[in-house]
């Protein structure tokens, strides 16, 4: 496949309460090996997903969150979330996972992947995508 | 370079059309389908948030999902469209992408 | 122009199967190619043989495999959601140890690539679910 | 069964869009064989499904609307409609199915079914009940 | 104290059918009754023999069939409901000319009426669904 | 004579909270469960009709839902309780019915 095309996953659904939001991470891993030009955005409970310190033992349902922090080895390294639904939910960037990756354009080093940013800048992120996928 | 947004939750059970709305830029469209079909409802308590998107925002609705819940066209909000499913092919054609909002 | 088709609810429970197949007709009709239709997550139950509808409704699974016969479509369940759901074709049925399959015909069973692959290669994907 | 219990169904989905109001309709109409003390609750999207004029041609489903008239026949002769609910739909009495039963107490006089009631009297009577199903 | 359940969605799906599990465990811990378990909608799917889930994750066909097996559970998938959805015993298979069946050991077919008599006959009906 | 009202689903998401606390006569206790727990949240826009209906309601929290979600006790309303499936039990039981909001 030849084509390199902006494509965006986008998450409106909180953890565990439905499957969604797993099977979702699921397509964002296996889509990784595509070579495209990917991102990931996290709108109204869809940032539940993200917060840290999530234990699901009682539950008796896997933990998957650890797998946000592997997305940057995924090379998964644009995370946007929506500071308007941040705001709504009481929640500040420090209630959610730090996630990171190796900027190899910069000697590897560090850097955040997510970026908080207002509805009308996502609305302009979300209209240079060339596929936006929903689940 | 416009978005096709489609919608198909009512706006008196859940969020979806807000957050449609708060994140289609002007010149979007917006196709109500399924359940969403109830946001194309005039006197309706959230009625008014379709009304003000209006300037900016054209907005449809799928006839066949309006009349299986005995919504005749006189009960919508004036300026909304009623598609068929060959008119929201078009609307998909007709924009560079589509957003399904669920 | 070429369409790329998601479906993540189950028939009956959910419209989005109806309104997908809606939406797929009115493409065909009107001259447009499907790429793939791809069934995740509850989506996977669209593709089981073991339906039996009351007589006065549509029959969904049959109606998906009358129109991937009719327009050759590509038909594609998702092998880890019909893992956790119960969708099996003769191979998976094997391989996960159980006795028999339910899969419908017209269907087949594959990864997540899929479905990453009908986004890139479409001119659209549409997806329909809850 | 010697019991006799007052059985509420409470409907808060709109048709259509997914099967819950259809199939929380089958369990009545089988419920009205158990010869208990039934009544129905109308609230939020559930008051929809009563919306009159319902056509289903055009999305190939089955229109079960017209069940909703048979309830009188099967003895489900209360129909509680949330007022509040109504009300913030831009809707009235007059905009649904026209619902009735025949009083065989007072010589088969034909009644209306649906009750419009506030959202304080429907909690009186909620609490009134042994059993809330919900779908 | 005796409970009845009605269990509305499919297994991984949603969290009702493992909310329902837990509460079911608890109260049998603690020393009541379980009337029954109907399993109705898309909680049908709970009583499907072929998942094969992750092997990091639980087994949610298999814990009911333990947890039936263990306190003597009475498991009901409704058979409306299973129609539309595909699920089927021997019988229903039969009936509705299918050439296979699919349900787990330790659930049974039967009609709704079973749900309203749960509500009936239990003290407290308790409802797990989306 | 009381009522166990559950509710699963998260109020920035849909509308069962509000359809909750409008129907629960005072008296009533509401546990949250499930995508529900984030109903037991302080400082969201929902938080408010919690807090209201206080006086005459008495509001519980599934513990396992909540460490899932990775919510600390600290992050919730003040006079929120938090009980395990046992308690969820006991609640069934000291309350004459449960309606399941859904």
């Amino acid at each position: 496949m030849s084509v390199t095309k902006k494509l965006m996953y986008i998450n409106r659904r909180a953890p565990y309460g439905t499957i969604y939001a797993w099977e979702s991470l699921e397509v964002v891993l296996i889509g990784a090996a595509f070579e495209q030009d990917v991102s990931m955005a996290f709108i109204d409970d869809g940032i539940y997903q993200l917060l840290k310190g999530q234990d699901t033992n009682d539950i008796g349902m896997k933990n998957f969150s650890p797998t946000y922090s592997a997305l940057g080895d995924f090379e998964v390294t644009q995370i946007f979330v929506e500071k308007e639904s941040l705001e709504a939910r009481g929640l500040a960037l420090d209630d959610l996972m730090h996630l990171t990756y190796e900027d190899e354009d910069e000697d590897y080093a560090e850097k955040d992947s997510i970026k908080v940013v207002s509805s009308s800048e996502l609305a302009d992120i979300m209209e240079q995508q060339d596929v936006l996928y929903n689940f | 370079m416009a978005t096709l947004h489609t919608v198909n939750k009512s706006p008196t059970d859940r969020n979806t059309l807000e957050a449609c709305l708060r994140l289609a830029k002007g010149g979007s469209s917006v196709l109500m389908i399924e359940d969403g079909v109830y946001g194309a409802l005039k006197g309706t308590q959230k009625s008014g948030i379709v009304e003000d998107a209006m300037k900016d925002i054209k907005f449809y609705v799928l006839g066949g999902d309006l009349k299986a819940r005995g919504i005749e066209e006189n009960k919508l909000i004036d300026g909304v469209n009623v598609v068929d499913y060959a008119g929201f092919v078009n609307l998909a054609t007709e924009n560079d992408r589509v957003q399904s909002w669920l | 122009m070429k369409f790329g088709i998601q479906i993540n609810e189950g028939p009956y429970t959910h419209e989005a199967s109806d309104t997908a197949y809606h939406f797929i007709k009115a493409a065909l009709d009107n001259g447009h190619e499907i790429f793939r239709i791809f069934f995740y997550h509850d989506g996977v139950h669209n593709g089981t043989r073991l339906t039996a509808p009351p007589q006065d409704d549509r029959n969904i699974v049959n109606r998906w495999t009358e129109l991937a016969e009719k327009h050759d479509l590509d038909l594609v369940v998702c092998v880890a959601a019909a893992q956790r759901r119960g969708i099996a074709d003769a191979d998976e049925a094997k391989r996960n140890g159980k006795d028999t399959d339910n899969i419908a015909p017209g269907f087949r069973i594959s990864g997540l690539g899929q479905l990453i692959e009908a986004g890139i290669q479409s001119d659209r994907l549409l997806v329909f679910g809850d």
